[in-house]
C-alpha cells in the first residue's frame, strides 16, 4: 500500500544483517527487512524473544551488536520517528491537556491538540490528572502523540494494551490514516491489530 | 452547640449571621484594645515604648497554639467520625494559626530588635514558636500536595495528631536544653510581672483575635463548602 | 512472623544493593561533614566548640535523603497492595521495614560517626557516647520519618514535602544528641534519646500505617 | 525554540505542582537552619561565629534533596524516550530543565536565606551579599547536580549516591559562599562564585545530556 | 463448575447494590453478583467504565460508594484473596527468585517457589534482576503470587496483558486448575481469557 501524502521526502527503513543482545545473550542473528511508505510491519515473537530490543534498536536507543539500520529520505532518523512503548511517559500530577501541550511542544507539533484527543476518544478528559486515568485511558493518551506531531515513522510497541475494542478501532483508524499519506508502521504485537499488515517479521528462536 | 452544628446545612445557616457577628466583634474589640494599648496604657519603665508590641505580640502568640489544638480536636473527630465538616474546619483553621505565629515571630523579632539588641535569639520559647509554625507549614503543604481531598483530609489529620503529640515534646525538650546554656538574654517581662494596666488592652486584644478567629474559620470554612457544592453540580453536570 | 522476617530481608536487600551499597549513606555522612569545615573556615577553636554537634545534623539529613521513596516506591510499583493482604498486620509489616532501614543505614552511619565526629574535633574520649547516642538517635529518626514517608508516600517530588514535615519533629532528638556530642549531662541525655527512641518505635508504625492504608485508594 | 519553553513550563508544572509548592523547599531550608542552633545549643557569640556559613550548607542540602527525581522519573516513566525524539538539542532540554529548577526552587531558596541569616545572627549589612551569594550559588549548584542526577538517574535510592558524587564538586561554591556569608572579600568572592555559576551552566547540560542518551538504553 | 478441593471452606462472595464512584463520579450503580466456588466471572466494559475500581473494592483497598460485599466462609477477607493489578510489584533490583522468596514469606505461601516458577515459565530467568525482564516476563512474575501461596479468591485485572499464546495457555491452565479445586476467579478482561466463563458481567453504561 504505497501512497503519496504529506511526507514528501517519504523516508524507508531498511535493516541489513541486523543482530542484536541483551545482558550478553544474542537475542537474534541477520535480520534483515526493508519497510516502504504505506508499509506496515508486524513484529511477533513470544515473550522475551526481543521486539521491545528491535524496537528500541531501530529507534536509535539502543546500539546493534552487529548489522546496520539504514534510513532513507530522513537527515536526522530521530526527528522522522515516534516511538510509543510499554511505558506510557505520563506525569501523575499533569493534565491531559498539558501533557498534549508539551508534546506538541517539545516534538514541534502542528495540529491542534483538540484533534489529537478527539482522535483517541479524550475530549472529555482533558483536565483531569493522568494519575487518574485509567490503563486504558492513559494508553490512549500515549498514542495521542502520533497524531498530535505527524512524523512519517512510527514504532509501536504492543500500542493496543489496555485498549478496549473502540480503543482498538481508533488504533486502526490512525494507523491506516497514516499508511494513506505515506507513512510507515513497525509494530510489536501479540494479536493482530486489524490493519493489514504488508509484511510479519518473527522474531528470536 | 457542636452535634447542632456538626450538621453542614446548619453550619452554614448558623456561619451565615454568626460569621459576620465575630467579625464586627472582632473589629470592635480590636478598635477598643488597640488604641487603649497603643496610647493610654503605660510605657514600660524599662522597655518604654517598644512594650505597646506586646498587644499584638501576646495575643497572636496565645492564639496560634490554640488555633493548633483547636485543629487537633477537629481532626481527631474527622478520623474517628469521618466527619467532613470537621475536616473543613482544621484545614481552615491552619493558614489562620499560621499567620497568628508568623505575627508572633514577627512582632516578636521587631521587638526583640530594640530590646535585646538582636531580630533573633535561640530562646526556647522563640525556638519552640519556630517548631510550630514549621508544623503549621507542613501541615498546610501537605493538604495542597494532595489533590483527593478525602485522602487529603485523613492523612492530614493523622500528621496533625502526631503533631500535637510532639508539641509540648519540643516545648520540654527546648526548655531543657535552653537552661543548659544559660542564654545572655533579658525576658524581663515575664507573665506575673505584668503591670495592671497593661492587662486591660491586653485582654481586649486577646478577645479581639479570638473573634477574629472564628469569623475568619467560618469565613474560610464557608467558601470551602461552597466550593465542594460547586465541584458536585459540576460532576454531576459531566454526567447528564 | 515469616512475613516480617521476608520484609526485613527484602527491603535490607533492596538498600544494600541498590544505590551503592552501605558505602552510600557512609559517604553522604562523611561528605556532609566535611563540608562543615570548609564552610566555616579553618579555625581550629571554632570548629573544636561548634563542630561535634553538628554530627548530629548531617546524621539527621543523611536519615531524611533515604526517606522519601520508602513506601513511595511501594505505593508506585504495586507492593503496597500486597502488603496489605498479608496476615502479619501493615503496622508490624512498617515496623519491619523500620527495623531494615536501621540496619542499612541507622548503624553504619553510627559507627562512621566515630570518625566524623573526630574530624570535627570532638575529644576521643566523647566517642563512645556519641556513637551510642546516635544508635538511639537513629532508631528515633526512623520511628518519626516513617510516618512523615507514609503521609506523603502519593506526592510526587515529596523528598523536600517530608524534610518539611519531618524536621520539626526531629528537633528533640537533636537536642538531647547534641548535648551528648557537646559532653554535657551524659548519661541523662542518652536515658531521654531511649525514651524518644522506645516512643517513637512504638507509635511511629501505628501512624504510618493508617496513612499507608489510605495510599492503597 | 518551542521545545524548550514547552519543557521549561512543563517542569515548573511539576514542581511547583506537586510537592506543596514554594512553601516546601522554603520550609526545608527554614527547617534545617532551625537544626543548626539546636544542634550548637544557643550560646550567642558560638553561633555568630560558626552559623552563617551554614546558611549555604543548608541551601546545598535543600538542592540536593530536589536532585534524586530531576531524570529519574523521566527515565523510569519513559518520557526520556520523547525527550530525545525532540529537534532540540537533549543539551539544551537539560538546560531548560535546570533553569525552571532555578526558578521554581534557587530562587525561593536565596530569598529565604534572608531570614535565615539572621537567625543564625548573621550581620544585617551582610545580607543583601550573602542573598546574591545565593542566587549565584544556586545556579552552580544546579549546573553541577544535572550531571550528578544524570548519572545516576538509572540507580534505584539514588539520593544518597548523588550526594556521594556530588559533593565534592559543591565544594568550591560553598567555601567561596560561606567567605560571602562570614563577611570576607565579599567582592571578590561573589565574582568568583559568579564565574562557577557560569561554568557550571555551561558544562553542566553537557555532561548531563551525554550521560542520559546512555540511560536510555 | 462447582468442585471439592482444598479450600474446605469454600468461600463465596456476593456483592448487593454495590456502586461506586471515583473522584466524586458515579461509575455505576446497583451492580449485584453472587459468585459460588468453582465460578469464572468475566468483567467486562470500555476505558475507564470502572472495572479496575470494581476489583479494587471487593479486594478492600477502596470503600464502595454504596451496597455492601458480603464474604462467605472467610474470616478475614483480605487473607482470603489475590489480587492482580495493572502495576506487577516488582523492585527493579532484585531477582526473579528473591520476589518468589518474599512474596512466599509475605502470603505465607506453601508450594515450593520452583513449582511456581516452573507453572509460568520463568524456570530459566530465576536469578535475572525483574529489571532485565521483558513486559510479559514481568507480567508472568507477577501472577506466579496465585501458584505460589494459593488463596481461594483470585481477583484479576486484565491478567494477560502483554502475554503471548503461551503465557495466555499457561494462565488458562492454572485458571482452570483453581477452579477444579473450588477457587473462585473474577477477571477484568478486554478479550476473553480461554476459560468458559460462569458469567460475564458489564460495568458502566
Ligand atoms: C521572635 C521572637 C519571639 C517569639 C517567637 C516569642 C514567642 C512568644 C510566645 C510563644 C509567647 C507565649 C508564651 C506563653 O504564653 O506561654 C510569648 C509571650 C510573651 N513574649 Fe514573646 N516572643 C518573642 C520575642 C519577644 C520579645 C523580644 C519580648 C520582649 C522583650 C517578648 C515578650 C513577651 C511577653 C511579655 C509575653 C507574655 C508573657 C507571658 O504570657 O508569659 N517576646 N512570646
Ligand atoms: N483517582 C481518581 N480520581 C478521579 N477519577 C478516577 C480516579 N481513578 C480512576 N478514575 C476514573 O474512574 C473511571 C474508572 O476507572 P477504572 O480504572 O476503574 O477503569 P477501567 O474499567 O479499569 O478501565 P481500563 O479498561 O482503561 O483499565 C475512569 O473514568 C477513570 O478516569
Ligand atoms: N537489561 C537487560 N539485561 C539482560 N537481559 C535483558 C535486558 N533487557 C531485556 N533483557 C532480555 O532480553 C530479552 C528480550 O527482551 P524484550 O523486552 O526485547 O522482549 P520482548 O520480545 O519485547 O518481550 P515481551 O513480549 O515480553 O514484551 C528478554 O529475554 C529479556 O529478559
Ligand atoms: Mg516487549
Ligand atoms: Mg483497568
Amino acid at each position: 500500500m504505497s501512497a503519496s501524502g504529506p511526507f514528501q521526502d517519504k523516508p524507508k527503513i531498511r535493516a541489513d544483517a541486523l543482530s542484536v543482545a541483551r545482558g550478553g545473550r544474542v537475542l537474534f542473528e541477520s535480520l534483515s527487512f526493508a519497510a516502504e511508505p504505506g508499509a506496515y510491519i508486524e513484529i511477533r515473537g513470544g515473550n522475551g524473544a526481543g521486539k521491545t530490543t528491535l524496537l528500541r534498536t531501530l529507534a536509535g536507543y539502543l546500539k546493534p551488536r552487529g548489522g546496520q539500520i539504514v534510513f532513507e529520505n530522513a537527515e536526522e532518523p530521530s526527528l522522522a520517528l515516534h516511538f510509543v512503548g510499554h511505558q506510557n511517559g505520563l506525569k501523575p500530577t499533569l493534565s491531559v491537556a498539558s501533557h498534549l501541550r508539551y508534546w506538541a511542544g517539545l516534538f514541534g507539533g502542528a495540529i491542534n491538540a483538540g484533534v489529537a484527543a478527539e482522535k483517541l476518544g479524550l475530549s472529555a478528559l482533558l483536565e483531569r490528572a493522568a494519575r487518574t486515568l485509567s490503563q486504558g485511558q492513559a494508553r490512549r493518551l500515549s498514542l495521542s502523540r502520533l497524531v498530535l506531531a505527524p512524523r512519517p515513522i512510527w514504532l509501536l510497541d504492543e500500542p493496543a494494551a489496555a485498549l478496549d475494542a473502540n480503543g482498538k478501532a481508533m488504533l486502526a483508524t490512525i494507523i491506516d490514516a497514516h499508511r494513506a499519506e505515506g507513512g510507515l508502521v513497525l509494530a510489536a504485537v501479540h494479536e493482530p491489530l486489524g490493519p493489514t499488515p504488508s509484511q510479519t517479521l518473527t522474531v528470536g528462536v | 452547640m457542636l452535634t447542632y452544628l456538626a450538621n453542614p446545612a446548619r453550619f452554614m445557616a448558623f456561619s451565615a449571621w454568626a460569621a459576620p457577628i465575630f467579625l464586627v466583634a472582632a473589629l470592635a474589640l480590636l478598635a477598643i484594645g488597640a488604641p487603649w494599648g497603643l496610647f493610654y496604657s503605660p510605657a514600660d519603665y524599662q522597655q518604654g515604648e517598644t512594650v505597646r508590641i506586646m498587644y499584638l505580640h501576646v495575643p497572636t502568640a496565645w492564639w496560634s497554639m490554640g488555633i493548633y489544638a483547636f485543629m487537633g480536636a477537629a481532626s481527631f473527630v474527622g478520623l474517628v467520625w469521618r466527619h467532613a465538616l470537621a475536616d473543613v474546619a482544621a484545614r481552615a483553621a491552619a493558614p489562620i494559626g499560621a499567620t497568628f505565629a508568623a505575627v508572633c515571630l514577627i512582632t516578636g523579632s521587631l521587638w526583640g530588635a530594640p530590646t535585646w539588641g538582636t531580630w533573633w535569639e535561640w530562646d526556647g520559647r522563640l525556638t519552640s514558636m519556630l517548631a510550630l509554625f514549621v508544623i503549621y507549614l507542613g501541615y498546610i503543604a501537605l493538604w495542597s500536595a494532595i489533590e483527593d481531598e478525602e485522602k487529603a483530609a485523613r492523612l492530614a489529620a493523622i500528621l496533625c495528631l502526631v503533631g500535637l503529640v510532639n508539641l509540648p515534646i519540643i516545648k520540654f525538650s527546648v526548655d531543657w536544653w535552653s537552661t543548659l546554656h544559660q542564654p545572655a538574654s533579658i525576658m524581663r517581662a515575664g507573665g506575673s510581672s505584668i503591670d495592671p494596666s497593661m492587662m486591660g488592652p491586653l485582654f481586649a486584644m486577646a478577645g479581639g483575635f479570638l473573634c477574629l478567629f472564628a469569623a475568619l474559620l467560618m469565613m474560610n470554612m464557608r467558601a470551602a463548602v461552597f466550593r465542594r457544592r460547586v465541584e458536585a453540580a459540576r460532576l454531576r453536570g459531566a454526567d447528564a | 512472623m515469616s512475613a516480617l522476617v521476608a520484609t526485613f530481608r527484602r527491603d535490607l536487600a533492596l538498600m544494600w544493593g541498590g544505590g551503592g551499597g552501605a558505602l552510600a549513606p557512609l559517604g553522604f555522612f562523611l561528605g556532609a561533614t566535611m563540608l562543615v569545615p570548609l564552610a566555616m573556615g579553618p579555625e581550629r577553636n571554632l570548629l573544636a566548640a561548634a563542630g561535634p554537634p553538628l554530627v548530629w545534623i548531617a546524621a539527621a539529613l543523611a536519615v531524611l535523603a533515604t526517606l522519601e521513596r520508602l513506601f513511595q516506591a511501594d505505593l508506585e510499583d504495586g507492593s503496597l497492595d500486597h502488603m496489605l493482604l498479608s496476615p502479619e498486620p501493615l503496622e508490624l509489616i512498617v515496623l519491619a521495614k523500620g527495623a531494615a532501614l536501621w540496619v542499612a543505614v541507622g548503624l553504619p552511619l553510627a559507627l562512621a560517626s566515630a570518625p566524623a565526629a573526630i574530624a570535627l574535633q570532638a575529644p576521643p574520649e566523647l566517642v563512645p557516647a556519641i556513637v551510642l547516642s546516635l544508635l538511639l538517635g537513629m532508631a528515633a529518626f526512623i520511628g518519626i520519618g516513617l510516618v512523615g514517608a507514609a503521609v506523603t508516600a502519593g506526592v510526587k517530588r515529596g523528598g523536600v514535602l517530608i524534610a518539611l514535615i519531618v524536621l520539626p519533629f526531629f528537633a528533640p532528638p537533636i537536642i538531647f544528641g547534641s548535648a551528648v556530642a557537646g559532653g554535657e549531662h551524659v548519661g541523662a541525655a542518652l536515658s531521654v534519646l531511649a525514651g524518644f527512641a522506645l516512643a517513637a518505635l512504638a507509635l511511629g508504625p501505628i501512624a504510618a500505617a493508617a496513612a499507608l492504608r489510605l495510599q492503597a485508594e
